[in-house]
């Protein structure tokens, strides 16, 4: 009702009654219900069971379009930290919410963002609880830049973590691979592609609680954003100190982001993802894993990509159709479009 | 070098400046289709081309493609002879009915 | 996918990999002393390592890896004059990614860019005649680069931009050929090369014939390849098969794509807009006779070599190259990547100190990227 | 080591091998060890007693010059948050870093922030358990913008609040009012003004300690950021349903910045302050409060600004040296430098 | 601060009080029937309420807020203009803080600036100049807002530009001057001021007899004043002297700053780049003859009216002002401004709709900044 | 309208463009010197002047400035001795001695 503008301007950044404006009416109003501080005060009885741990991660987001098929920034803005959390066997409690909006910014442009955080925290069954807003000048901004940090809560004695993973173990995906980074390229607009794609964003907190119950020796899990699976798998084996062969025939990809992929010369395997997990379990519990995700929206693509070697510690592989054997490499600066 | 692959051109987009939708996997993207066209552009409807930075190289001959394929098709089965009859070799010098 | 997926069959590969194995033999190619084939073009050079085919195949047969990356070859000062005109102000400088990372000696295109120039990644020379069109208050420089597959497309594009009038589109044209390095090759006494792998899509444009010298006058059996697993094994059989029956001649293995006389559009396209310079350099190779391809005066207003007095005719050619760098020795197949004394230390693909590592299609790339990398680490 | 670029590039912020690099070398070097997950796992003693309470905040920091006279956008984002904690009445115990780097920032420039931080973060006595950097093209940015979120402990019992205060409490301030608006402003260089300033930007956690146990009836405490003390008290008077009238004699500025103010027409009362806190307590614990802050760093200048009146809820008015009033209204958009 | 806070002096305040009491009570001025004094400076209205003076002195004092605030007097249709020259692109349009927020037509400066147009403040035409020597390549325009204190700053900067040679600064000249105005007031028959507090700085560069008519043909007495709030309250006492004593005459109470004659160089200035313009437009006054300045032709490559072709010449003046809003009869101090029916309600220092909301100097704004705005809301 | 305040010319900074130094409370600016300069600029250092948009509009008087203190500080006396014999009026109206 106070808010008559249409567009975001420096004003709304100054501290005074139109940032006051915007916070209540376009972000605290669709948030949980406000403090009277600027701090959350929270207690949740499963952190101060002895031996619980609190988790705590935070990622920024920043992403053109911020508008793109099958989310916005503020889904991934949810998804990206309520999924660090998952991870590592938290249960995600509460997030904070840190907008910086280039001057400029069209308000509706914000109500729709901000609904999607709304939508995404009650699938995931989360409160953002605190939040901070800025405004920053044209040409110093992107539309929208977000920042959410995330509190969960290990249960005692659940501990994932890359050094559990053991030379033996199988490596297992929710689904397939590279659809959000291609949705994303294309969705940008300068290559003048056009896809059936969408973008694979997805709270994965019910998966990962799945994962617990249906691999009880479960050692570790990532999601694979930007980097792609390569990147994520080479950090895993790095901190594991395992060899990680992958088999490209079981690797889950839809034609269209092949396509893509051959069109522009990119390798798929180091496609951002915003919806997928790589887990790692013990041969015995592989096969009820897959099938608990499979059960599950978000899990219905799972499959088993590879397994872990005891050496040489650090590699990851690909073992091709035909036998042959590759170099599966950390992601070398950005990927680019490769023609010639 | 020179990056290129198999798209079906499923439109004519713009016939005076020889534009067509290209569709390689479901990714569709505008080419240029100069080198590839007859009298009749819209005759490429359909038609298989090499899709190279934005430009139609060269139409795909699908007997020939058909011809290599056979190609290796026999050679499999040559090479399946072959193999049994090293795997009989092997198995005549073991003493062992194949 | 088709007219590829078609040519990734395993059982096929598997065939083909015992026929050549069968052939290997035949021939007596061992480790020690192994059948030199050489493929020319980097595309093939990325199959080979994506594909694991290097360590596949027989141990007979060594890949040796050809000048066949436009980037690869690519003499620093050319990169230094992109970034020379990506800095002019008002200039839109487009280029495909492969170039963005290559190392010039003050910086690369990806340097200067955040730096502040407006250097933008195209897909195709289309787009960039497509920005011209939207920002006429700014002049769209295209980097033209490539072999003769890509030359085409520069080419129908400046033609479309003088039927349209724009008056700031203009290409900054270093493209080059492949038969003439070959020659050069060839020349070299120290080359040691049993056959070649002709780069299919270089022959799609200008037919297998021009490579007709390699077979005639050096001896050499060369089959011009498609890109595809198959393709490049079926290929490698011809190449050893000719060998093996002391013949040598131009064989065509991608038939599918590359007409025996290659496309006529794309050749009168190319002689319509450009013409040989005298000669040009090429990294690791040096200069060689008419190796590179210029804009002819009747279309000069789209050459920004004539907007900018930038490039290679304008007098400053002479930038020597990065000192302990090997590139010239991988790039005609007398070292191996891992033999450079930079390799993995100096030069790796973070900060790449030579084009053959920037390039995924480069030589040494290839080698970090899908093979040798941490083995030649450890 | 691997390091070798002078500046951010795209490729720092792919996921590969380059933002590995970075994020090793810049940034996880000088803050704590991290953790191999991408989330820290936390627990602390204070936490687990019945009747604890967590505190969460976030806030992005954006500020042009990065660097200016007394700190840079790295302090800022320490202190900010470690106050935003603190005035709860939280012991602030860990805090989350994200970054956003423009492309072409000198990577120079990063680890004089990253040192700040440290450096910060060591004399709030907290730790920085996770973080994350993400690229933008250029244009699309300013530099860096650093968004962090805070988690501490609020003891049991403890409750400091707006809605604490009553009629008749005496507000108190830490120090001289506006210089670090002042400081930048003039650091801005658009106004060709140059001034002996510095920031007053400073954690304050060590002298909200100090007024809990000086003022045992402490009502609330609030710093006095963006928008200036007005905009702080108007929102603290609101949330309280009083009046609060301040003393212009009292009011402790600087003569510089009342000097730039009466140059650029600005009022000191909505400058920005990054080490200011407003406290609330009652008359009689008031003398004692002053007198514990004058005692401690950044409390030296600490003194009684005026008081609260049960009436008009939510008025801020300001009395002048020779009795008049006027009103001081929460802050209209952006404060404009007026000429005419 | 030397020459201002000892004319802060609360002793010396409640000393001028008493006595304004005094006179005021002589006079027999009441609340019902009280003296009426027009500051008709702005930024006199400004330390009223920033020192509280309207509610300390004597009920028989009645302030009536007049036009002297050139944000406030501004018609829409200007704003539209700087916005469209701002928009244009190429313009680097600089401006005073205080005309940012000012809404136009279609939108403020402030927001044509969020919607990408270059706008920039600046504290000083000299500011703009400067951008002007560093942007060779663009168009650097000066909004020239402001009376006779600030029209010499623009006349001495088209100077030196001229001087300087520089042809990409131009002024976008909307200055106006203060006496015009007053003689159109006390024309107004329904008008019952009884004295003026006269502008200083204003007189700072004009001196004090252009007021003269005031006295002489209105019989109205006139104090220049200084903007201290014993300044002001010093003034009013002489006002009151005056009207006790039956005179009317122009007083300086300012001689510290204000010279009989003003300020001759300022003057040259003035008289050498502007000329009076037939008659401009006052928001709330209408057409008032000769009470606005244009640049001379000699200047005219200095004059963004003559360069975009956008300005009061160029025949776009007839924007109505929006309705329901009472900014005229605020301004000449008929109406107070919380008597306007969209004080607090359609307009809003957040969401101005007329401009004296909009100016920290003007009427309704300083209201609802320093005084009555909440009250009006109760 | 037309924000002046005080400043103090504290150096020459380009002589030829008429540019000083000028400082308000410790707040230095640049500004321009036109308007007040005689035939010698440097006379300008150490003197007051009224800022204006970055333009030194007017010396400041110091006398007129002492003599307007003055009449202030005379009013004061007046008003006192006023206040004392109200003061005196009232005891002795309710018969106290003062
Ligand atoms: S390792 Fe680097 S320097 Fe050595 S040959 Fe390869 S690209 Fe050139
Ligand atoms: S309240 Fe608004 S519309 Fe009414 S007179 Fe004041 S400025 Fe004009
Ligand atoms: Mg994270
Ligand atoms: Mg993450
Ligand atoms: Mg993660
Ligand atoms: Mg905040
Ligand atoms: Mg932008
Ligand atoms: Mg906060
Ligand atoms: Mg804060
Ligand atoms: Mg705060
Ligand atoms: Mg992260
Ligand atoms: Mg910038």
């Amino acid at each position: 009702m106070a808010l008559r503008d249409t567009h975001v301007t420096m004003a709304h950044g100054g501290g005074g009654r139109a940032m006051r404006d915007l916070i209540d009416e376009v972000f605290t109003s669709v948030f949980q219900p406000p403090g009277m501080e600027d701090q959350a005060r929270l207690m949740e009885a499963s952190l101060q069971q002895p031996g619980a741990r609190l988790a705590f991660t935070t990622d920024s987001f920043v992403v053109t379009p911020l508008e793109f098929p099958g989310g916005d920034i503020g889904t991934l803005a949810i998804c990206g930290t309520v999924n660090d959390l998952a991870v590592g066997g938290a249960r995600p409690l509460w997030l904070s919410a840190a907008f910086i909006i280039e001057e400029g910014c069209e308000i509706a442009l914000l109500r729709r963002i901000v609904a999607s955080m709304a939508a995404e925290a009650a699938r995931a069954g989360i409160r953002i609880v605190t939040g901070d807003t800025k405004v920053v000048e044209r040409g110093k901004g992107d539309g929208v830049f977000i920042t959410t940090a995330g509190v969960g809560v290990i249960p005692p004695g659940l501990d994932l973590g890359a050094r559990h993973i053991q030379p033996g173990d199988v490596v297992i995906v929710n689904g397939v691979l590279g659809d959000h980074g291609a949705t994303i390229l294309a969705a940008r607009g300068d290559l003048a592609l056009s896809v059936d794609l969408n973008s694979d964003c997805a709270g994965l907190g019910h998966l990962m609680q799945a994962a617990l119950t249906a691999a009880p020796d479960l050692r570790a899990a990532r999601d694979c954003t930007r980097g792609g699976l390569a990147s994520a798998l080479n950090e895993l084996a790095a901190e594991a100190g395992v060899a990680i062969e992958l088999d490209e025939t079981r690797l889950p990809l839809r034609p269209e982001v092949v396509g893509l992929c051959e069109l522009l010369g990119l390798d798929p395997l180091y496609l951002a993802n915003e919806g997928r997990l790589v887990l790692f379990c013990p041969p015995d519990q592989a096969g009820g894993l897959v099938a608990a995700l499979r059960s599950l929206p978000h899990g219905e693509g799972a499959c088993i990509i590879g397994k872990t070697l005891p050496a040489p510690a650090g590699r990851v592989t690909l073992r091709t159709a035909f036998g042959g054997a590759r170099l599966v490499d950390m992601l070398i600066g950005e990927q680019l479009p490769r023609i010639c | 070098m020179c990056l290129g692959i198999p798209g079906k051109i499923t439109a004519i987009t713009d016939a005076a400046r020889l534009m067509a939708m290209a569709d390689v996997s479901g990714v569709r993207r505008e080419v240029n289709v100069a080198c590839i066209t007859g009298d009749d552009p819209s005759a490429l409807i359909g038609q298989w081309a090499l899709i190279h930075v934005g430009f139609a190289m060269s139409l795909i001959d699908e007997d020939e493609a058909a011809k290599t394929l056979e190609a290796l098709r026999d050679l499999g089965e040559a090479q399946e002879t072959l193999n049994q009859m090293a795997a009989s070799d092997k198995a005549l010098a073991a003493g062992v009915e194949t | 996918m088709k007219f590829a997926s078609e040519f990734r069959d395993p059982a096929a590969a598997r065939a083909l990999l015992s026929a050549i194995a069968r052939k290997a033999d035949e021939i007596g190619a061992t480790r020690a002393n192994p059948v030199h084939i050489m493929e020319i073009c980097g595309g093939h050079t990325h199959s080979i390592f994506r594909y694991g085919l290097d360590k596949l195949i027989h141990e007979g047969v060594e890949f040796i890896h050809g000048p066949g990356c436009p980037v690869c070859v690519l003499p620093m000062a050319r990169v230094d004059e992109c970034v020379e005109i990506a800095e002019t102000p008002g200039v839109i400088f487009t280029t495909f990614g492969d170039a963005m990372r290559v190392p010039g000696h003050r910086k690369s295109l990806l340097q200067a860019k955040s730096g502040g120039a407006d250097i933008r990644m195209v897909y195709s020379p289309l787009d960039a005649l497509e920005l011209a069109r939207r920002n006429p208050g700014r002049e769209v420089v295209f980097f033209g680069l490539g072999f003769e597959t890509t030359t085409p497309s520069t080419a129908l594009s400046i033609q479309a931009a003088a039927r349209e009038g724009l008056n700031n589109f203009s290409v900054f044209c270093n493209h080059i050929t492949v038969p003439e390095p070959i020659r050069a090759l060839l020349g070299d006494p120290d080359m040691m090369l049993d056959g070649f792998i002709g780069p299919g899509h270089v022959s799609m444009v200008i037919g297998i014939h021009p490579y007709d010298f390699i077979a005639r006058d050096f001896g050499k059996p060369i089959v011009v390849a498609g890109f595809e697993p198959t393709d490049l094994l079926q290929s490698v059989l011809m190449v050893l098969t000719q060998v093996a029956e002391g013949r040598a001649a131009v064989e065509n293995q991608y038939a599918r794509v590359v007409p025996e006389h290659g496309n006529p559009v794309s050749l009168a396209a190319i002689a319509d807009v450009y013409e040989a310079r005298p000669s040009f350099e090429w990294r690791g190779l040096g200069e060689i006779d008419a190796s590179g391809l210029r804009i002819r005066p009747r279309y000069a207003a789209f050459d920004a070599e004539e907007k900018f007095g930038i490039g290679y005719a304008t007098g400053r050619r002479n930038v020597p190259e990065v000192e302990g760098c090997a590139c010239g020795a991988v790039m005609i197949g007398k070292l191996k990547p891992t033999q450079c004394p930079q390799f993995g230390n100096g030069c790796t693909p973070e900060m790449p100190l030579g084009a053959l590592m920037v390039s995924s299609e480069g030589a040494c790339a290839a080698y970090w990227q899908y093979a040798g990398a941490r083995e030649a680490m450890a």
